[in-house]
């Protein structure tokens, strides 16, 4: 007999991302004819798992949803979610689990066990516009590979006028909303790890951390190339197209939006190391809800393992961007040719082999947002980064204790 | 008008038992006890802040009584909904419904009881007529004058044909012509239809005119309660005297006019301007002070003895102010009041007769 | 007798509440109740079920440096919220209810607040914010002046939530010293020129005294909005730079659907609750009867 | 002889309410710019700007924008009857009568204008699976219909209605509903209407409650269609977005043009001497 | 009162030119052109609705003339805004504040134009005497009577001692008794302090009594102009005729009293019911249908040839429905007016009295 499912998804790309969704869906349904799946909009990342976790309190839990995979954690602790392990019956299921990028399957297993399954995950880059590079005298198809480069060349790329008043900033890094994120990547390269795999521990005083966020201080206080305060995210591509920066550190999920409105030539490229390369990952995974029944939960792993299949994986990376985050998807034909004429979008994918998880903890969304007060706070200037790290520290220790 | 109503609507007798309003200290109404039988239309009159409309709305049931209990046809209502007494009423400030039209307005009472629309038409027609508002139908109160106003709310009440008819100074805002009109319409509208009126006024024109009964209040108590004539005849104190009878009855201290002789009570002599006559050598004598012009009539006013006196003379004679004048009066014109409680004292009339005959 | 006519007053007038009062309570105050009651429980995650904390979340509650800031920050909020919107509803109620050339283009501009959602607002809003080609910059680049990142610094952060506040809240209350503006007997006024006042006493002398009852109205929900207005936060500073422009309401927003940590945010809640009872219903009680109603 | 009115304190006033309706409609203006403009224009405000309507095109294309325009009259239809009787009833009694208990439950009602309903979700939500009204539109509906704010603006309109126009309709025999539907109904018309346009703007642009409630296309209200632009992986697309807000806005918009005259017509000039 | 006010104010002429008002087709004032001199008390009076309240208000400028000019004092202030045409006006509506207490009420214009608080408060205890208001300063409106609510509204126009001062029947709730007063009061200040004195009223009496000129409207337009007595012994119009004077001037065709012989112009006789003496072979004889008591004097309804004919008698007359009656009158109380226009006809009078004494 058929098997309903209640499918959660967010979207944060825009429009586009809906409808390959109900398309990809639909496509699976004429393949199953017992399965029925109910795809259900549910609004921003935050607005899915607050829907999630309202709707499971209530009593009326969905069978799948894509949730943050940084929300894991939470999750676990919610008592909502059940490892995907259970439902992997066959040899061939398990060897399925580890077609996925490493990177990205960190954030998804804990304590042996596999909670989410990569779907919609991004990973920061560096956006650079060529012509800006040409005008201010730097080779446009070269981008700064360490921060030493990062900074001299911005202070080429910053143009101020008579009054001091900028016109160009050499970069950009947005820190508005969620600034843990992009400055874990400053994080990485410096060589330090956030928070440990268990998610019931923090660094954030470590001195190479410290250092991290000295030198994105020193972006704006120090050599004046990027500009001061709190920078928004959202109008951060906006600012790019504007020639307002030079460079910027955004996320790959904007690829389809810079190639479609910047209006000069533009580069993209790994972000710069220090003692190494790195970034974060970003995004959302699949997550399998406890209060379904067996088969129900079967029903969901095979549709899971449908849509991150080469073909499925390819449609929908290519509609909006993000990274596929299986190696094989990379290797059809559909997506070698979109890459041919579209090559920046590798550049995320390469990246992958120095990308970490992205900061998760248990209490994940009250730990970040601790580090995002301090991270906020040093860049307004109104702690030094040593100080505002060592309290953010404390505060996570607190936070985390009991999870030890 | 005639051929609307065949039959007569029984009006219901208004009991008043001891009735008290009182706002915080003061009493609006001070233990009023009166009975306006079936089918009278009785005049409350007094002046301004008497407790005239405090009164009719305690009649009414707008206002709870303090003390004291109302009955209705011999049914105790004192407790009862306003919208249960099967009165109408006609408000001192109109309360017009803003947002209707004047046909709304009217028919306002039937369409909330549900009477059907070609007996409200019909209805409507009548009573337009009657008030000269066919032509204002379908305008909103805001469009009206004052007096146009006041028709309307007039027509509200009346074409409930209600047992019980209260009004609230009805006629106060239409000029005379429309006034003498209604007073005569109105009057043989309650007495064709049968129905009780309650009506306020502080017009004793009116008063006398349509009233089967007056009660005279005055700082919240009855004055007196009599038909028209004998109010004006034979008012039981110098208030009502006073009240009734425009202008108003001279009342002349006996210090002023030595009329009983010297060692007499002191009284207060009570004589109308329209009893006064031109008499040389009469026993009222005064020097004019002012005179006022009143058509048919000319207003003179007369200093007797430090008081003011008013005379009613014809038009025709020509007087001006600083000539001394005599006058006279008919001894049945004379009244007598006490000079502390203000009551009438008619024992006294025979012993004046005799002596202002002799002088 | 007389008390046969109360009792039938009670009776119409509980009868005419109960509608209201059954849906009050199934949806606003058993809720609000069950939902306060975990302020004394821990929040219950999973496998671990609330336990009873007694009063430990307040004793968190007064040890956390954050609220106190939320806290402040509301104040002020309220401060720059609460005087100027109702200041300005009420102008422009006074000048869209008047003889103004272009006033259905004016009364329209007024409503636009309370038409577009206030979400797709913020963005709106985060345009003319934004430091560089923002429109506030473009507009003072013209004048020379450098380009200011309101929103993200901590200085104007808070004070660029309140303009946006403003521009919401006075449009909104508008609306309602336009309704009531009809109410006022025109010979009032009438009355008033006659006695030689100007427009300006005829607004202090009678139109501010008779509009009273609606001022008492909308200064009891501007007391009220300034704690619940936030959803325009979350895009224009989401609370930043480090809580400089976090309200109490956002605090616990972030708490209940960000940590969901319930018990916290119960917690957080009968603060709320207790402060805007002191202050929205203690300004009804201590107000309505100085009102003129009639 | 007109002319001769249009004196200095005149214009003053007429300037200075011009220049804050301009610098209120501000954003609609810049809404309106955004969405007839290629994206490239966001932030240039040159006149010889191509116009374009693609951003609607975009904007229609990204969700079931029918549907849930149906979806939401429907809601807002039935928020607004419901709320208009509930809050009349209740409004009328705190006005007019006098009973035990009517400071308490004033007091409750004030209470639930303290309430932030979205912090009841979690509890309103298991009500609804209890009520089997999970993804239906009654379920967004019911939480918000007996309104504090309603109740309050309707209880002040109502103490500032003559009394004299009440005791008039109840001597022709009105009993109090019929005193409250022919008299004080029609003299709160203003009221209502701003309370009508209130409530209707609040809940067609409400949307945290709908979203978690409901699943489904034939439930669901604009609001979930517009938030499919508000994007966090990727920078705001403002023209879009704004293209999206007018679409949805535009019937309120158009409403309130519709109504606007009403509220300058004086319902209450005469009639009370 | 006396005391009060040392220096008088001198009242300004007010002159209203071409003045029309319409509202939609109809026109509520149609083409007024009226002079009303300095420092004079004149009266618009008429009948309900006939736009004495309008052109008040189009003088008080308060509604806005739809054409035509109105000066005060020589200067054109059409278009000027009410509160700088400087005068006083008490509202037909009161139009009090119910926000303000009755004292705060009266001295509003004073606070507006920063009168010292001593002198307010001095000239307040004045008003307040003379009112009769000194117990109720503290009150709200609305918990005063009707009458007292006039009368606050009084004070608010009289404490002012404005150049002009407008009044829409100011008196039409207060009790005969104090109407007297007021009439004499107002008068009496009016002259002292001599502003100029626009006074609307339907009542009549008012009107005669208290005029130096009234302004008679009719039907949106002016009937007569003209001082109280000239309006009451030389009507211009058989409607001037009619309205003027209580009860009403009997207006009887020639076709019912064919005083003028056979084949003369058919008109209108006036006679008024004081002129009308009972005088056995007496010109004008009826059949008594109704008999209304006054007071004083006694109203008789006769039926004169078809028409209803009303006569004053002295109450001491008894008279009985059903009695034939006849009457005679002094010719010159007799008037003649044109049976189609309504326009006094003077040139025939001399030939009725020769007509009437031969017969
Ligand atoms: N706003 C309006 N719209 C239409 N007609 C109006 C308006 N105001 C007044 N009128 C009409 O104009 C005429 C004159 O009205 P006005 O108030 O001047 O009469 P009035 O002489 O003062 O009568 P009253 O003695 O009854 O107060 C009336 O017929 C009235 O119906
Ligand atoms: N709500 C109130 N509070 C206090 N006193 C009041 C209230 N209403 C009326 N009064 C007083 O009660 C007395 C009687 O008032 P009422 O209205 O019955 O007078 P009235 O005889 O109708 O006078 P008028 O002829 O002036 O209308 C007045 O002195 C008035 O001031
Ligand atoms: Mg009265
Ligand atoms: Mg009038």
């Amino acid at each position: 007999q058929a098997v309903d499912l209640q499918f959660y998804f967010p979207v944060a790309v825009g429009g586009k991302a809906a409808d390959t969704i109900k398309e990809l869906t639909d496509g699976y349904m004429s393949a199953n004819p017992d399965v029925k799946i109910d795809a259900v909009y549910a609004g921003s990342y935050q607005d899915t798992v607050a829907k999630a976790i309202t709707a499971s309190r209530g009593g009326n839990p969905p069978q799948l949803s894509v949730i943050l995979s940084a929300d894991m954690f939470t999750l676990i602790d919610e008592d909502l979610i059940t490892p995907f392990d259970d439902y992997l019956t066959t040899d061939e299921e398990k060897e399925w689990l580890t077609g996925f990028y490493p990177a990205f399957m960190e954030n998804s297993q804990t304590g042996g066990k596999t909670y989410g399954i990569p779907f919609q995950r991004s990973t920061p880059v560096l956006y650079w516009n060529k012509e800006a590079f040409k005008e201010a005298g730097l080779d446009p198809e070269v981008a700064p590979a360490t921060w030493d480069e990062m900074v001299s060349f911005s202070e080429k790329l910053t143009k101020k006028d008579a009054n001091g008043n900028v016109s160009q900033w050499g970069v950009r890094i947005p820190s508005s909303g969620f600034p843990y994120w992009l400055f874990q990547g400053l994080a990485i390269e410096n060589g330090a790890i956030l928070a440990n795999a268990e998610g019931n521990k923090t660094n954030f005083d470590d001195p190479k951390v410290v250092e991290a966020l000295e030198y994105l201080v020193d972006l704006s206080t120090k050599h004046e190339v990027m500009a001061p305060g709190i920078i928004e995210w959202g109008a951060t591509p906006k600012a790019f197209f504007e020639g307002q920066t030079a460079m910027m550190w955004t996320s790959t999920g904007n690829l389809t939006n810079v190639h479609d409105n910047a209006p000069f030539d533009f580069g993209v490229a790994m972000l710069p190391e220090k003692a190494q390369r790195g970034a974060p990952t970003g995004g959302g995974n699949f997550y399998l809800f406890k209060g379904a029944s067996d088969e129900q939960l079967d029903a969901a792993v095979d549709f899971v393992q449908w849509i991150t299949a080469p073909d499925q994986s390819a449609k929908w990376t290519m509609a909006t961007g993000y990274v596929a985050p299986r190696p094989a998807t990379w290797e059809t034909d559909t997506m070698k040719k979109y890459a041919e004429g579209f090559p920046q979008v590798l550049v995320a994918r390469d990246q992958l082999d120095h990308a970490k998880a992205e900061l998760a903890t248990y209490q994940n969304q009250r730990v970040t947002g601790v580090l995002n007060d301090a991270l906020a706070a040093a860049i307004t200037g109104q702690k030094t980064a040593e100080e505002a790290l060592s309290e953010a520290q404390k505060q996570a220790d607190a936070i985390l204790a009991e999870y030890r | 008008m005639t051929s609307r109503q065949s039959v007569a609507v029984a009006g219901e007798e208004i009991r008043l038992e001891n009735v008290v309003k009182a706002y915080g200290d003061s009493r609006a109404v001070d233990d009023i006890s009166v009975t306006l039988p079936a089918g009278a239309f009785t005049v409350l009159l007094g002046p301004s802040g008497c407790g005239k409309s405090t009164t009719l709305r305690m009649i009414a049931g707008l206002e709870e009584v303090t003390s004291g209990a109302i009955t209705i046809g011999g049914k105790d209502i004192t407790g009862l909904n306003a919208a249960r007494r099967n009165i109408s009423m006609v408000f001192q400030s109109y309360a017009l419904f803003p947002h209707l039209s004047v046909a709304e307005n009217i028919t306002f009472g039937l369409k909330v009881r549900r009477v059907a629309k070609a007996e409200r038409e019909d209805r409507l027609k009548t009573v337009a007529d009657l008030l000269g508002l066919p032509l204002l139908l379908d305008r909103k109160p805001s469009q009206l004058s004052g007096g146009q106003q006041q028709r309307v709310a007039l027509g509200r009440a009346i074409i409930a044909e209600k047992p019980v008819c209260l009004m609230d100074e009805p006629l106060s805002n239409l000029d005379a012509k429309l006034r003498h009109e209604m007073r005569v319409e109105i009057r043989a509208l309650q007495q064709q239809l049968g129905f009780t009126m309650v009506y306020v006024t502080h017009d004793q024109v009116e008063a006398i005119t349509m009233a089967d009964q007056v009660v005279l209040l005055n700082g919240g108590k009855i004055e007196q309660v009599a038909n028209p004539r004998a109010l004006y005849e034979k008012p039981a104190t110098a208030f009502a005297a006073r009240f009734i009878g425009s202008p108003p009855m001279n009342i002349i201290p006996s210090t002023s006019l030595p009329l009983l002789g010297e060692n007499a009570p002191d009284v207060l002599f009570g004589l109308r301007p329209e009893a006064l006559e031109l008499r040389s050598e009469g026993p009222v004598r005064g020097r004019v002070r002012t005179i006022e012009y009143l058509g048919a009539d000319t207003l003179v006013a007369c200093d007797v003895g430090g008081t003011d006196v008013l005379a009613r003379l014809p038009s025709g004679r020509s007087v001006a102010a600083g000539d001394a004048l005599s006058f006279g009066f008919a001894p049945d014109t004379l009244h007598i009041f006490d000079q502390t409680s203000g009551k009438r004292r008619d024992d006294l009339i025979t012993q004046i007769g005799l002596q202002v005959q002799s002088s | 007798m007389k008390a046969l006519k109360l009792k039938r007053d009670w009776i119409i007038g509980w009868l005419l509440l109960l509608p209201a009062m059954v849906f009050l309570f199934a949806f606003t105050h058993i809720p609000a109740i069950t939902s306060l009651v975990s302020s004394f429980y821990s929040t219950p995650r999973g496998r671990r079920p609330a336990k009873f904390l007694g009063l430990d979340n307040y004793q968190r509650m007064f040890d956390d440096p954050v609220f106190w800031k939320v806290l402040g920050n509301n104040l002020w909020f309220a401060l720059g919220t609460i005087p100027l919107s109702i200041a300005l509803a009420i102008v422009m109620a006074l000048w869209v209810n008047d003889k103004l050339p272009g006033r259905g283009f004016a009364r329209m501009a007024f409503f636009t607040p309370t038409v577009l959602p206030l979400i797709a607002v913020a963005n709106i809003w985060l345009f003319f914010y934004t430091p560089g080609f923002g429109l506030f910059d473009q507009l003072l680049g013209l004048f020379g002046l450098p380009a200011t990142n309101w929103l993200g610094s901590p200085e104007t952060a808070l004070n660029s939530v309140i303009v946006v506040t403003v521009w919401k809240e006075a449009g909104f209350f508008m609306i309602f010293y336009l309704a009531a503006l009809q109410a006022i007997p025109k010979t009032l006024i009438e009355a008033a020129q006659i006695e030689g006042a100007n427009r300006w006493t005829i607004f202090w002398r009678i139109t501010f005294p008779l509009l009273m009852p609606t001022t008492l109205f909308v200064s009891i929900n501007a007391v009220i909005n300034c704690f619940r207005l936030v959803d325009h936060i979350f895009i224009l500073t989401d609370g930043g730079p480090d809580n400089a422009s976090a309200l109490l309401l956002f605090y616990i927003f972030e708490t209940a659907f960000r940590f969901w940590e319930s018990g916290y945010a119960a917690t957080l809640t009968v603060a709320l609750l207790v402060m805007l009872c002191l202050l929205a219903i203690g300004q009804f009680f201590f107000f309505d009867r100085k009102v003129h109603y009639k | 002889m007109t002319s001769q009115r249009i004196s200095y304190d005149r214009t003053l006033n007429t300037v200075a309410a011009w220049t804050l309706a301009l610098l209120w409609i501000l954003p609609l203006a810049y809404a309106v710019w955004t969405a007839i403009h290629p994206a490239a224009y966001e932030a240039h405000f040159t006149l010889s700007a191509p116009l374009t309507l693609e951003n609607f095109q975009k904007a229609w294309a990204a969700a079931p924008f029918a549907r849930y325009f149906l979806n939401t009259i429907l809601l807002v239809t039935l928020i607004l009857a419901c709320q208009f009787f509930l809050c009349t009833l209740a409004a009328y009694a705190f006005a007019r009568f006098e009973f035990p208990g009517r400071s308490i439950f004033f007091t409750l009602v004030l209470l639930q204008l303290l309430v932030m309903p979205d912090i009841l979700i979690v509890e309103n939500y298991k009500t609804m699976r209890l009520l089997d009204l999970v993804d239906t539109i009654p379920a967004i509906a019911l939480p918000y219909v007996a309104s504090g704010f309603g109740i309050f603006l309707l209880r002040q309109t109502f103490l500032t209605v003559p009394r004299e126009l009440d005791e008039a309709a109840r001597i022709e025999g009105s009993s109090a509903l019929g005193v409250l539907w022919r008299v004080y109904i029609p003299l709160a018309k203003p009221t209502y209407l701003a309370y009508g346009l209130v409530s209707v703007s609040h809940h067609w642009n409400n949307f945290l409650w709908p979203l978690i409630v409901t699943n489904s296309e034939e439930t669901r209200p604009v609001t979930v269609g517009l938030s499919v632009f508000s994007a966090i992986d990727s920078g705001v697309e403002w023209s879009v977005i704004n293209a999206a807000t007018l679409m949805t806005s535009g019937p309120l918009l158009i409403a309130f043009l519709l109504f606007q005259r009403q509220f300058v017509q004086s319902f209450m000039r005469a009639g009370i001497k």
